[in-house]
C-alpha cells in the first residue's frame, strides 16, 4: 500500500493503486458512475487493478461480466444514453476487437447521426502493449487504430499522477473517452500528491526541455524515451522529451512548439510502422513546421512481425532506449 | 528563451548593421553606438528587429537602456520574463 | 396525360432494360398494379404504377435499355379525351422535380498547408531551416560548404558561414559599392565647388526643446517601426523655408541660376567604411512627416547598400548635411554643384537660454548655411535661416502637408 | 382470429385506431416506395408491408417513459411510437428539419422526446445497447420497459445470444420481439437456423417467451399487454416471437429470386390490413364510410409531410462536424 510521507504531503504509489484509487474516488463521488468487466469484481482484476473494491463497493458498482465483449461493451453504451457514467473494462486491447463495432458504430457515431440528440458518456479502459512475454495475440499495440476513429477521444497515462487524475475528467466528458493503461506500468512506483485529483486530458507534457531535438512519444515507451535521453545527455545531446498524454485530439501546439526550437523530431510509438500513430504525428509536423526541419523526421516502432514469445525476440521487436539513441543520433548526423 | 538565446538574436541583429565588425571582439561593457559607429538610424533599425523576433515593445525611454550589449540582454531577459508570467 | 416512367431502385442503378409488358394499350390499372418487368444487375424485377388509369400508348419496345426516368408509356385519366381523336396535345409530362441538386460544394477545404515554394535546385541539398536561414541573412547556398549526409546543407552550416561572413569584411561588402570609385568622385566635386562657387557662410542658433518633447510624445504612441527621427524634422523645415526663399533650391549653369520648380533635398548619408552620397528625397516640402521618415529610412538603406537610382543622385535642389548626436555643435558644408546652397545641422546641446526673461537647460542646435554668393546675399540668407527655425519652434505645423500653400 | 368475447378492450373506437395505425404504415411507405423510384429518397430503403400488426399491436401499450431500439426495418415503429410523419419523411430526404437533422436517413431514425433510440444498420447491433438502456433504469431505480425489435436474422448473431444472457443473468427489464418474416434478406431461416423454432432459443436463458400470430393485430396486442405487464412486474426479461411475413422485397433494389411470386401471393390475403378489415366488418364493428375517411385522414397527413420535406432545407457544410463531439466546454482541470 501507499506509504504516507506526511512531511512533504506526497505518497510513493503503484500505477496500479492510482488507477484503483482514481476508481475508488469516481464510483464514490458519483452514484452514476459504476465499473463493468471480466472479473473485475470477485477475481480482482486480471491485473489487480479493482482488487478490493468488490467487497468495499458491492456487486451493483463493480459488476462482473461473462465473457461477453461486444455485449457489455453495447450494455455500457446504452446505460450511459440513459444518463449512466459507466466504466467498460476490456481486459486487455486484444480482446477489444470483439467489441469494435459496438465502440465505432455506436459510441462513437451517436451523437452525430442522432442530430446531437444522444450522447454516450462512456469511459472504456483496457491494458495494451508488450514485455511480458504472452505471444502476438495478447501483446498488441493499437491506441492508433483507436486514435482514427472520429467522435471518441483515447488516452496514454504514463505517470502515476495521470493514471490517477484522468479517469475523472474523462467520466465528466459527455463524450467517450479510452483510457490505454501499458501493462508494464502497473508495477512501476512514483511520487505523487497525497491529496493527488483531477488532470486536464488534452494537453501534451514536456517531460524533459532540451535543446537539440524533439522525442515525441506516449505510455509505456516513455521511460525508453527518457532512458535514451539520459544516456544522449551525456553525450553532449540535450533532448526534448514530449509525452503525448492525449492520443486523440493530439495537442499539436506542444508538438510544434518544441520541434520549431530543436529542428529535428523522433517519434516513439510501440505500435507498427506503416499506418501507426507516429505516422500521424510526423505528418502534421511536416504541414505546420516544416521550414523549421533540420533532419528527416525519425520513428521508433515495432518491428512489423507478430510479437514473438521469447523474450530475446520480443525485445527485439518493440522499442527500446538503444534504438532511440540511435535514431536520434541520426537526426542530429552524429555517428 | 533563455539568456544565451538573447544574446545570440542580439549580436544577428547587431551584425547586419555592422556586418564588418567582429562582435566577439566589442566589449560587452562598451557603448555599442560608439564601438560599431552606430547612427540614431541604425539604432532604430535594430529596436525594430528586435521588436518583430522578439515581440517586445520598447519605448524611446528605453532606449539608454539598451546602449551596451550586457544591458542590452539584461533589459531583454527582465522584459521577456514579465512578458511570459 | 400521365407518364410511366422507368424508376430509380438502387442509387447505383442507372438504368433498366424492359424485358416484358403485363398490360397493353387500353387496360385500365390502378395505383400499385404491376405493369411491366425489367431487367437490372440484380435480375428481373416487377414494377408498379402509382398511376390509376387506362394505358394509352406504349413508348419503349422490349429489350431496350433505357436510363432511369425515361417514359414508358403514356396513362390517360379518368375522363381524360384520349389521344389523337381531336385531342389537344399531350399535356407537358408533368416533369419529375429535380432533386435538389445538394449542395456540392464539398465542405470549405481547409487551407491546404502554404505549397513549398518552387526553389532553385540548389546544387547541394539544403534542409529547409538553413533554406529559411540563407533567404533571411541574404547569403548563397551555393558558397555554403554542407555538413549533412550527401553535403546537404544544414542549418548549422548556414550558420557557420554568417559567422565567417563577419570575419573577412573585404569580401563581406557589397562588391557592386566602389569606395575607392566614390571618393575620386566626390573630391573631384568638393574641388570644383570650392574653385567656382563663392560660398558665403552664416549660423543661426534654434532652441528644439519643443521639438523634442514634441517627437517623445508621438513616438510613444508609435511601434518602432513607425517612430520618427529627430533627424525629419530639420529636413522637412528646409524643405518648407527652401519652397519660400527660391534663391536656395536651383541649379547655377551656364553661368545663369535656374529655380528649381519642384524641391528635393539631398540627404547627405555616411556610407560605412568611409564614403559619402547625398541622394534626394522627391518632393520633400509636399511629403508629410511620416511619409517623409519612410522614404528617408529606405533611401539610407539602400544607398548603404549601393542601390541608389541615378535620378536621385541628379535631382537634390539643395542639400541637408547633418552629423546627428555624435557629431559637433556645427558644420559648414561645401555646396554640391550645380546646387547653390547647403544646410548643416549640428549636434543638440543642453546650454542656458533665456525663455521670457529667465535662463534655464533648453535643447539647442547650431544649423549653418554655405550659399552661392553669385545668386543669394547674406540678407536673404539669414531670412532663409530664420524661417527654418521658426518652423522647428512649432513642430505640430510640420506634421501636416503641405506645410504652405505652394 | 381470437374469439371477441374475451377481448375486453375491443371498443370500436379502439379497433378504429389499430386499424387506423395500420393503414398509416402502409399508405406511408407505398408513398416512399413511389419517392424512392423518383429520386427523392436514396440510400437503402427496408420496407415493413405485411408486418404492421406487430408494431400497432405492441408500441401503443408501452408507456411514454418506456425506451424503445429498433433495427433499420423501423418506419412502423417510429410512426406508432408518436415520431412526427413530418420528420420521418424530412430525414428520408435528408433535410435537416429531419428527426435525425437529415444525416441518419430510413435506417436510423432517433427521436429524444419519444425515447426512440434509433434504426440500427448493423444486425443484432442494438440488441447491448437495450440491455444497457435497461441496466441504467434499474441501477437508477426505475420501473422502465425496454422493447428491442429485431428480425429473425438476428438471431445469428453473436450479440443476440450475449444480450439474452446479460439480460436474464441481471435482471434487466427487457421485452426481446423478434419480427420473424422467415427471410434473413435473401436466406431463408430454414436455410441459417438448425432450430427455426425461434421463441425456444429464449429457454436456454430461463427467459419466459412466446410466440404469436405477427398477422392478427388483436392476437399481437393481447401478447404485448402480457408481455410488458410481466417485464415491468416480474422485473425479468421476456421473448416474444412475432411470427409475420413481409409481402414486399428485402429492400428497394431486391430481385427476390430467393422466393417464387407464388408463395407472396399465397401470404397476400393473410396480411394484417386485410384480415382485420375482414375480421371488423364480420364483427359489424366498422361502417362503409369509416374506411375511405381514414385513408383521406392517412393520405392529407402524409401528403403534408411530402410537403414539410419538400420545403425542408440542407444542412449546411459548414455543419459537417458539429456535434462529432459535444460543444458544450468540458471542464478540463479542476
Amino acid at each position: 500500500m501507499q506509504q504516507e510521507t506526511a512531511r512533504s504531503g506526497t505518497i510513493e504509489i503503484t500505477y496500479r493503486e492510482a488507477v484503483r484509487e482514481a476508481i475508488r474516488d469516481a464510483i464514490k463521488r458519483d452514484n452514476r458512475v459504476f465499473l463493468m468487466g471480466e472479473d473485475v469484481g470477485r477475481y480482482g482484476g486480471c491485473y489487480a487493478v479493482t482488487k478490493g473494491l468488490f467487497a468495499e463497493l458491492g456487486p451493483e458498482r463493480i459488476r462482473d461480466t461473462p465473457l461477453s465483449e461486444s455485449g457489455f461493451t453495447g450494455a455500457g453504451i446504452g446505460a450511459a444514453m440513459a444518463g449512466m457514467r459507466p466504466i467498460v473494462e476490456l481486459m486487455t486491447v486484444n480482446f477489444s476487437l470483439l467489441a469494435l463495432d459496438q465502440i465505432l458504430n455506436n459510441a462513437a457515431t451517436i451523437r452525430h447521426m442522432s442530430g446531437n440528440q444522444f450522447g454516450v458518456p462512456l469511459v472504456i479502459r483496457m491494458a495494451t502493449g508488450a514485455g511480458r512475454q504472452l505471444a502476438a495475440q495478447h501483446s498488441h499495440s493499437l491506441e492508433g487504430w483507436y486514435a482514427h476513429i472520429a467522435g471518441i477521444k483515447v488516452l496514454a497515462p504514463a505517470t502515476v499522477e495521470d493514471a490517477r487524475g484522468m479517469l475523472w475528467t474523462a467520466l465528466e466528458d459527455p463524450d467517450p473517452v479510452l483510457i490505454f493503461e501499458n501493462v508494464m506500468l502497473y508495477n512501476m512506483s512514483g511520487k505523487l500528491a497525497a491529496d493527488a485529483g483531477p488532470v486536464n486530458i488534452d494537453k501534451a507534457a514536456v517531460r524533459r526541455p532540451g535543446r537539440d531535438i524533439s522525442l515525441i512519444t506516449y505510455g509505456g515507451s516513455l521511460w525508453k524515451t527518457l532512458d535514451a535521453a539520459t544516456t544522449l545527455a551525456a553525450e553532449g545531446i540535450e533532448a526534448e522529451v514530449i509525452d503525448l498524454r492525449s492520443l486523440r485530439p493530439l495537442d499539436d501546439a506542444t508538438i510544434m512548439a518544441s520541434v520549431a526550437k530543436t529542428r529535428r523530431a523522433v517519434i516513439i510509438d510501440e505500435g507498427w510502422r506503416s499506418g501507426s500513430l507516429a505516422a500521424e504525428v510526423g505528418m502534421r509536423i511536416v504541414e505546420q513546421a516544416f521550414w523549421a526541419l533540420d533532419a528527416p523526421i525519425g520513428r521508433v516502432c515495432s518491428e512489423e512481425v507478430p510479437v514473438p514469445y521469447p523474450s530475446h525476440l520480443e525485445n527485439a521487436t518493440i522499442p527500446q532506449a538503444p534504438k532511440i539513441v540511435a535514431a536520434a543520433k541520426a537526426a542530429l548526423g552524429r555517428p | 528563451m533563455d539568456r544565451s538565446d538573447i544574446r545570440e538574436v542580439i549580436q544577428e541583429e547587431l551584425n547586419n548593421i555592422a556586418p564588418e565588425i567582429d562582435l566577439a571582439s566589442v566589449d560587452p561593457a562598451a557603448d555599442l553606438r560608439e564601438a560599431l559607429d552606430i547612427d540614431s538610424m541604425d539604432f532604430l533599425n535594430f529596436v525594430t528587429a528586435i521588436h518583430h523576433r522578439l515581440g517586445l515593445d520598447i519605448p524611446e525611454v528605453d532606449y539608454p537602456k539598451l546602449v551596451t550589449l550586457d544591458r542590452a540582454v539584461a533589459y531583454i531577459e527582465a522584459k521577456l520574463g514579465s512578458s511570459k508570467t | 396525360m400521365a407518364e410511366f416512367r422507368m424508376p430509380s431502385l438502387g442509387s447505383d442503378m442507372a438504368a433498366g432494360t424492359l424485358v416484358e409488358w403485363l398490360v397493353k394499350p387500353g387496360d385500365w390499372v390502378k395505383r400499385g398494379d404491376i405493369v411491366a418487368v425489367i431487367e437490372t444487375q440484380k435480375g428481373a424485377i416487377e414494377i408498379e404504377t402509382f398511376q390509376p388509369g387506362q394505358i394509352e400508348k406504349i413508348l419503349v419496345d422490349l429489350h431496350t435499355k433505357v436510363p432511369v426516368g425515361t417514359p414508358l408509356a403514356l396513362i390517360r385519366m379518368e375522363g381524360e379525351a384520349k389521344l389523337g381523336a381531336a385531342a389537344p396535345a399531350p399535356p407537358p409530362a408533368v416533369p419529375i422535380a429535380a432533386p435538389p441538386s445538394v449542395p456540392v460544394s464539398v465542405a470549405p477545404p481547409s487551407p491546404p498547408p502554404p505549397p513549398v515554394a518552387p526553389r532553385a535546385a540548389a546544387r547541394a541539398p539544403a534542409s529547409p531551416a538553413a533554406r529559411r536561414l540563407a533567404e533571411e541573412r541574404g547569403i548563397d547556398l551555393s558558397t555554403v560548404t554542407g555538413s549533412g549526409p550527401a553535403g546537404a546543407i544544414t542549418y548549422t552550416d548556414v550558420k557557420r558561414r554568417l559567422a565567417e561572413a563577419v570575419a573577412a569584411p573585404e569580401k563581406r561588402r557589397a562588391p557592386w559599392l566602389d569606395l575607392d570609385a566614390m571618393r575620386t568622385a566626390i573630391a573631384a566635386a568638393m574641388a570644383r565647388s570650392k574653385r567656382e562657387i563663392p560660398h558665403y557662410y552664416l549660423e543661426h542658433q534654434v532652441d528644439v526643446t519643443a521639438c523634442e518633447q514634441w517627437l517623445a510624445q508621438k513616438n510613444a504612441t508609435l511601434p518602432p517601426e513607425n517612430r520618427l527621427l529627430f533627424g525629419a524634422l530639420p529636413i522637412k523645415a528646409a524643405a518648407a523655408a527652401a519652397r519660400r526663399f527660391p534663391a536656395f533650391n536651383g541649379f547655377y549653369r551656364d553661368n545663369k541660376f535656374e529655380p528649381a520648380q519642384a524641391v528635393h533635398v539631398g540627404v547627405a548619408i555616411a556610407i560605412r567604411g568611409g564614403g559619402l552620397a547625398a541622394p534626394a528625397l522627391h518632393d520633400t516640402d509636399q511629403l508629410p512627416l511620416d511619409e517623409l521618415m519612410n522614404r528617408m529610412r529606405d533611401l539610407v538603406q539602400r544607398t548603404r547598400a549601393g542601390r541608389i537610382r541615378s535620378s536621385e543622385m541628379s535631382d537634390p535642389t539643395i542639400t541637408v548635411s547633418s552629423l546627428g548626436d555624435r557629431g559637433v555643435e556645427a558644420l559648414y558644408g561645401i555646396i554640391y554643384p550645380p546646387q547653390v546652397a547647403i544646410l548643416g545641422f549640428g549636434k543638440t546641446v543642453v546650454r542656458p537660454w533665456v525663455v521670457d526673461g529667465a535662463i534655464g537647460p533648453r535643447s539647442v542646435i547650431t544649423i549653418t548655411l554655405s550659399a552661392d554668393h553669385r545668386v543669394s546675399d547674406g540678407h536673404a540668407g539669414a531670412l532663409f535661416l530664420a524661417e527654418i527655425g521658426k518652423l522647428l519652434e512649432e513642430p505640430s505645423k510640420l506634421w501636416t502637408v503641405p506645410t504652405f500653400a505652394k | 382470429m381470437t374469439a371477441l368475447a374475451d377481448k375486453p378492450h375491443l371498443s370500436r373506437e379502439h379497433m378504429l385506431d389499430l386499424f387506423k395505425q395500420m393503414i398509416r404504415i402502409r399508405h406511408f411507405e407505398d408513398k416512399c416506395y413511389e419517392l424512392y423510384t423518383q429520386e427523392k429518397i436514396r440510400g437503402f430503403m427496408h420496407l415493413y408491408d405485411g408486418e404492421e400488426a406487430i408494431a400497432v399491436g405492441i408500441i401503443p401499450v408501452l408507456e411514454k417513459r418506456d425506451r424503445i431500439v429498433s433495427a433499420y426495418r423501423e418506419h412502423g415503429h417510429a410512426l406508432v411510437r408518436g415520431v412526427p410523419m413530418t420528420a420521418v419523411m424530412a430525414e428520408m430526404y435528408g433535410k435537416q428539419e429531419g428527426c435525425s437533422r437529415g444525416r441518419g436517413g430510413s435506417m436510423h431514425l432517433f427521436d429524444r422526446a419519444t425515447n426512440f433510440h434509433g434504426g440500427n444498420a448493423i444486425v443484432g447491433g442494438g440488441l447491448p445497447l437495450a440491455v444497457g438502456l435497461a441496466l441504467a433504469d434499474h441501477m437508477q431505480g426505475g420501473d422502465i420497459v425496454v422493447v428491442c425489435f429485431f428480425g429473425d436474422g438476428a438471431v445469428a448473431e453473436g450479440e443476440f445470444h450475449e444480450s439474452l444472457n446479460l439480460a436474464a443473468l441481471w435482471g434487466l427489464s427487457v421485452l426481446f420481439v423478434c419480427e420473424n418474416n422467415l427471410y434473413g434478406m435473401g436466406t431463408a431461416l430454414a436455410l441459417s437456423e438448425s432450430e427455426t423454432d425461434i421463441q425456444r432459443k429464449a429457454a436456454c436463458y430461463r427467459i419466459a417467451a412466446e410466440a404469436v400470430d405477427g398477422m392478427d393485430v388483436v392476437a399481437v396486442e393481447a401478447a404485448a399487454r402480457r408481455a410488458i405487464h410481466a417485464v415491468r412486474n416480474n422485473r425479468k426479461p421476456y421473448f416474444l416471437e412475432c411470427r409475420t411475413y413481409r409481402l414486399r422485397a428485402h429492400s428497394m433494389f431486391d430481385a427476390q429470386l430467393y422466393r417464387d411470386r407464388t408463395e407472396i401471393e399465397a401470404w397476400r390475403p393473410k396480411e394484417p390490413i386485410i384480415r382485420f378489415q375482414g375480421w371488423l366488418q364480420s364483427n359489424h364493428m366498422i361502417h362503409p364510410e369509416d374506411i375511405p375517411r381514414i385513408e383521406a385522414e392517412v393520405d392529407a397527413e402524409i401528403a403534408e409531410a411530402i410537403a414539410f420535406a419538400e420545403a425542408g432545407t440542407w444542412e449546411p457544410v459548414e455543419h459537417l462536424t458539429r456535434f462529432v463531439y459535444a460543444e458544450s466546454a468540458v471542464p478540463a482541470d479542476r
